[in-house]
């Protein structure tokens, strides 16, 4: 251990403020960049979930259109 | 160049007044008079290059004429901006829809600057009246020709607007979904409504007599 | 010989593999980082010319060595992918861009704050420092390149071309900054030179600088993971994977409920 | 007949609301301007020299003039893009007063590439060593002088929205415009480096400033109608 | 079946007239990145303040990076229409090699943009009290020089021309290739100011024009199909 | 989706293998196989947003497909790319024509481009075939929608490629440059051609089953 007391070791020999500095910016850096690494994997996830059901509730319409055509042809369907 | 009268004795919707359109040093058309009354559906016909688009920038106020003048409701339209574009809806050839945003924002943007009351149920309603079901959330620029254009139609289908004015309102629609535009100009015209139109197809489910055409075609003095 | 990558290049074995992995490189960059950090910060002794302010130095040469190494392996990814089209490679540089990008930064600001003590200003415009500075701007080029296209794999052909003009640009950014500097100037900036080491800074210097290495090897995982998922989210295993992931955060969260 | 009752502040907030999910979407449209800004900063040094002493003596004109073209080049996302898919149209033809859609563009525009700048300001004086006192004046000038540029730069796009290429037109239009912006500026700040008051200068921006404020709209809208015409 | 029976020269000659053509009708093209250019250079003397000594001094840098700008505003036409207006993918899809058409089109670039700026060079250099000894050595870089800018930003534009607001990002992507350019020409100008031979900066511009010219043709077409696609 | 068969015993002009488009993560078609001959005009069918023009940006080799291969002659597109665009004339959404010159500069400049041989007559000639005589010396941006369209179909009249893909030829086109436009397709396959195209109109010309049809529609996984 090269400090006496932890004041001296927040003191830093006087370098306190840059030593902390580095060392907070870096540590904030980095966490950003883990933590947003992270969320997306779940944002891509949800994503992908979200347009499956997209496209099941498309299917679903169509289907019924489908059928709405087939039992009364005349009608006009949009 | 065919010249539509007045046949009713109500005071017509639009009319207009001694027209001349000159671009490129080119007459376009001389001397036009035309009224259009509530429940007319017009088609604007001519060929390719003959002035429809330009005579329906005149008419909507985007372009100034060299000669002549455009009334709504018996006063020019540039004196009464305001309630005339309250009861406009002008299309384009282009369909004003951003690629950056999505169908259902383009949508609700472009009902809000209207003035029609913004609410979501409605947007997603709109947009699956013209076969946009699913495609609410993507992106415009994402969308195919057909469908772009769609976005822009969608809003005849909430609007509260008189005078419905079209340039080729039917480019890159498939042809069911013509035929549902075709339906909703009935019903628009029905309530009292104009509709303003060009188009090179035939309108199909309208009876001839129904449509009256405003012709246009290449003059030389 | 290139017959035993082929299993890794399939999507779906790699995602997988790196799964497995990943938890052991994590568990080791938290070690490495913990014991290194630890050590360089209150353990390791103090320079006898510049005091304590020498600890930036655990963070800052880490950072800027692999800033460049990062874009090294991005330029190997790009080239891999245009020769061989060999879309994985393209995941993995785009996995990478971000990381590179955010140590960068990292070894700009920690230089400055070691400069303000040292040479009295928080920023010259050394060549070393310079040549990190436009360093920088590649990479947020090759980022802004890769987020300016909505199809993937577009983009990520975009973005290797680009990887690799800067990549034939770097070395003569890197000469003409560096003549540059010295045509105007005189060599103020000696301390830069290699401090010789004792062996009580040296421990600790390897330990951050392995913990950083394998820091960025996790991070690179699991964003790689994640381009994996978007470029083939149309494959059967991935709706699977997706439909399985949706259903047990389903599950999780009615147990939470109750 | 529909009535539109939107009050003008609904206007206001749909079309400002509408222009900055585009931004957010797009975040591009944010990010570019700014990083234009920081490379023009760091290209002088690279092109003059690294001598902190001529460096801090053009800090003030180097961070300006980049501002200036920042936000010249950023005009360009105020109406072409709008005109290019025909919304510009629709709004024209909108029941609302044209300047207060205009007005809305306006403050978007500030919004998405003036504050970032101002933001990062300090920064880019750091690299050109910028004198100490110096700070306050960098600041409020641009506070201040950047939505006089977004103001004026609008008058210009306006006018050349119609145009195909108007890109450099609209630079050769727009910039004799910010020339007085510019001089009031730097000259505050170089007097605040001399430790003296600036508060002349920048009376002198605040009036350019709400002199602009209520005049451009009116231009804008002009300049509008007269261009897509 | 008929056969393309062109030989490259003509399909690069068809191509160039084209592009001096529309150029030619549309002679804002020509005139307004040089007027940039002079407008840029006379906003740093108002900037920075009017003494001839400081003015001298960053001349050499003040010229160079508003050839810069004006040449990276002016990027923006050299496929940017065509894309919009298809004619690019009739280009592609033609039957001649992609390099000849895009060599072509930045050869009739540099004619449009580069080569006026040279010419205009001298009276601003006079402008800002730029050393004597200097001139030769300004008109020598800069004839070197800006080649290598079209060069290399047609790689930027060809990257960014099918996204929707390129501009910025444009910039953001050229300008870091572009440093070499500008530390070796402003380091000749400096030293030619000292009466020192500047060869050796020359002879490196000219390798990075000649690496450049060999390069970039193919660069860029692969960034247009892949951009296109 | 309906997949044509070979229908004779010389090679295919045109063929393609298992063609698969995703665009945006939604499955647009799917193991697609097509043959088209020397002879055969194919339209493509199918609602808005169902892929026709993806289809023929895969077919002209301007986008790369998820999946499958396209075969001109029998040799891949990307192996025998001078040939291929030696026999290929692709008209898409966007005209390719530029406004800052004049019909006759555009259109010369498209043909010599092509390779075809140059000369001021045949220009002239080639113009009043699409009905624009008198507009030869008009900037092309001073011209209407369909005007500008028409110098852009010019190059028909001057090709001397095999393969004719054109992505909704008809937009603002009037019914008579219609007609002309699809006389000119007969000559096309008569002489031993084919034509690739995607229309929201039917063809009127043509018999019914001489049009060969490919139908897309929204495939789910
Ligand atoms: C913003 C300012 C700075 C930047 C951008 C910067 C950048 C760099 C770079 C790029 C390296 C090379 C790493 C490698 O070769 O692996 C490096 C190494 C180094 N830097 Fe800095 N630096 C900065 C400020 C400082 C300061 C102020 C000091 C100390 C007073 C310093 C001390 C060192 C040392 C000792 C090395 C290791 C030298 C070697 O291994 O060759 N740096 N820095
Ligand atoms: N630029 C694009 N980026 C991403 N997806 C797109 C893009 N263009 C089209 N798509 C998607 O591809 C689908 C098919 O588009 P395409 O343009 O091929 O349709 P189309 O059949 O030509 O329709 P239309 O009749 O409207 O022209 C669309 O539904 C759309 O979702
Ligand atoms: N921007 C313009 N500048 C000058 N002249 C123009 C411009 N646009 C059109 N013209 C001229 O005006 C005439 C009519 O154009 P307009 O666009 O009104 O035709 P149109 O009937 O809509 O044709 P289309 O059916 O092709 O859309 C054209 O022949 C053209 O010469
Ligand atoms: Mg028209
Ligand atoms: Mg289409």
């Amino acid at each position: 251990m090269q400090f006496d007391s932890f004041s001296a070791f927040l003191n830093m020999g006087g370098y306190g403020f840059y030593v902390w500095l580095s060392f907070g910016v870096s540590a904030a850096l980095i966490a950003g960049l883990l933590f947003s690494s992270l969320t997306s994997h779940t944002k891509v996830i949800k994503q992908i979930g979200a347009r499956q059901q997209r496209e099941n509730k498309l299917r679903q319409v169509r289907k019924n259109r489908q059928n709405s055509t087939t039992n009364n042809p005349n009608e006009e369907t949009q | 160049m065919s010249v539509n009268q007045a046949t009713s004795l109500t005071p017509p919707l639009i009319s207009v007044t001694n027209l001349t359109c000159i671009r490129e040093e080119r007459l376009l058309f001389d001397q036009l008079n035309i009224e259009i009354n509530a429940g007319d559906i017009v088609q604007v016909e001519g060929p390719n290059g003959s002035g429809k688009t330009s005579l329906l920038r005149i008419l909507s106020g985007l372009s100034q004429p060299f000669e002549g003048e455009v009334f709504f409701n018996q006063q020019l339209i540039s004196q009464s901006r305001e309630e005339f574009h309250q009861d406009l809806l002008y299309l384009g050839h282009l369909p004003g829809v951003k690629g950056e945003m999505s169908a259902a924002e383009n949508l609700s943007f472009n009902l809000t600057l209207q003035g029609a009351p913004n609410n979501a149920v409605n947007i997603e309603k709109t947009l699956s009246a013209v076969n946009l079901t699913g495609f609410e959330d993507s992106l415009a620029s994402h969308l195919s020709a057909g469908q772009h254009r769609r976005i822009s139609l969608a809003r005849l289908y909430k609007s509260t607007a008189k005078i419905w004015i079209l340039d080729e309102p039917f480019t890159a629609i498939d042809k069911q979904g013509v035929r549902a535009l075709e339906l909703l100009f009935k019903a628009h015209i029905k309530q009292g409504g104009c509709v303003i139109l060009t188009t090179h197809q035939d309108l199909l489910t309208f009876e001839p007599e129904q449509v009256k055409k405003i012709t246009l075609d290449y003059v030389f003095d | 010989m290139w017959k035993w990558l082929h299993p890794y290049a399939n999507p779906e074995v790699s995602y997988h593999f790196t799964g497995k992995i990943l938890p052991w490189l994590g568990a080791l960059a938290t070690l490495f980082l913990s014991i290194g950090i630890i050590w360089a910060l209150a353990f390791a002794p103090a320079d006898y010319q510049q005091g304590d302010s020498f600890r930036i130095f655990y963070v800052h040469v880490p950072a800027a060595s692999l800033s460049m190494g990062i874009y090294f392996g991005m330029a190997i990814a790009a080239f891999t992918s245009m020769v061989w089209q060999f879309k994985l490679a393209d995941a993995s540089a785009a996995a990478m861009a971000p990381v590179g990008a955010i140590f960068t930064a990292i070894a700009l600001i920690t230089g400055a704050a070691w400069g303000k003590p040292m040479w009295g200003t928080w920023w010259i415009w050394d060549a070393r420092l310079t040549s990190e500075l436009i360093l920088l701007f590649l990479y947020l080029g090759v980022i802004a390149l890769h987020n300016a296209f909505e199809d993937k794999n577009l983009a990520g052909k975009a973005a290797g071309i680009l990887t690799l003009v800067g990549v034939i640009n770097l070395p003569i950014i890197k000469y003409s900054v560096e003549w540059w500097n010295t045509l105007h100037q005189g060599s103020t900036v000696s301390k830069l030179g290699k401090p010789s080491m004792s062996i009580d800074m040296l421990w600790p210097f390897v330990f951050c600088f392995i913990g950083f290495a394998l820091l960025v090897a996790t991070i690179i995982c699991i964003r790689f993971r994640s381009e994996i998922l978007t470029r083939n989210s149309i494959r059967p295993w991935v709706r699977t994977l997706v439909s399985e992931h949706l259903s047990k955060h389903i599950a999780q969260e009615k147990n939470n409920a109750i | 007949m529909s009535i539109a009752n939107l009050s003008y502040r609904a206007v206001f907030s749909l079309v400002l609301k509408r222009d900055l999910t585009i931004a957010m979407r797009h975040k591009d449209d944010i990010i570019n301007p700014l990083l234009f800004f920081v490379i023009v900063v760091t290209l002088f040094p690279l092109g003059i020299g690294p001598e902190a002493q001529t460096l801090s003596r053009i800090a003030p004109g180097i961070i300006w003039v980049a501002a200036l073209l920042s936000t010249l080049l950023s005009l360009d996302r105020l109406f072409k893009s709008d005109h290019d898919d025909g919304s510009l149209e629709q709004m024209l033809l909108s029941p609302h007063p044209v300047f207060i859609l205009v007005l809305a563009k306006i403050v978007a525009h500030w919004l998405i590439t003036g504050l970032p700048l101002i933001l990062i300001a300090p920064l880019l004086a750091v690299l050109l060593h910028l004198n100490e006192q110096s700070y306050g004046a960098l600041m409020l000038t641009l506070l201040l002088g950047t939505p006089v540029l977004s103001l004026l730069g609008a008058i210009g796009v306006g006018l050349t929205v119609g145009i195909k290429k108007g890109g450099v037109l609209l630079s050769l239009l727009v910039l004799p415009l910010y020339i007085p912006v510019l001089i009031f500026a730097t000259s505050a700040i170089d007097t605040a480096a001399l430790g003296l008051p600036y508060s002349g200068q920048l009376a002198i921006i605040a009036a350019l400033f709400i002199g602009s404020l209520t005049l451009a709209p009116f231009a804008v809208g002009a300049a509008l109608k007269v261009s897509t015409n």
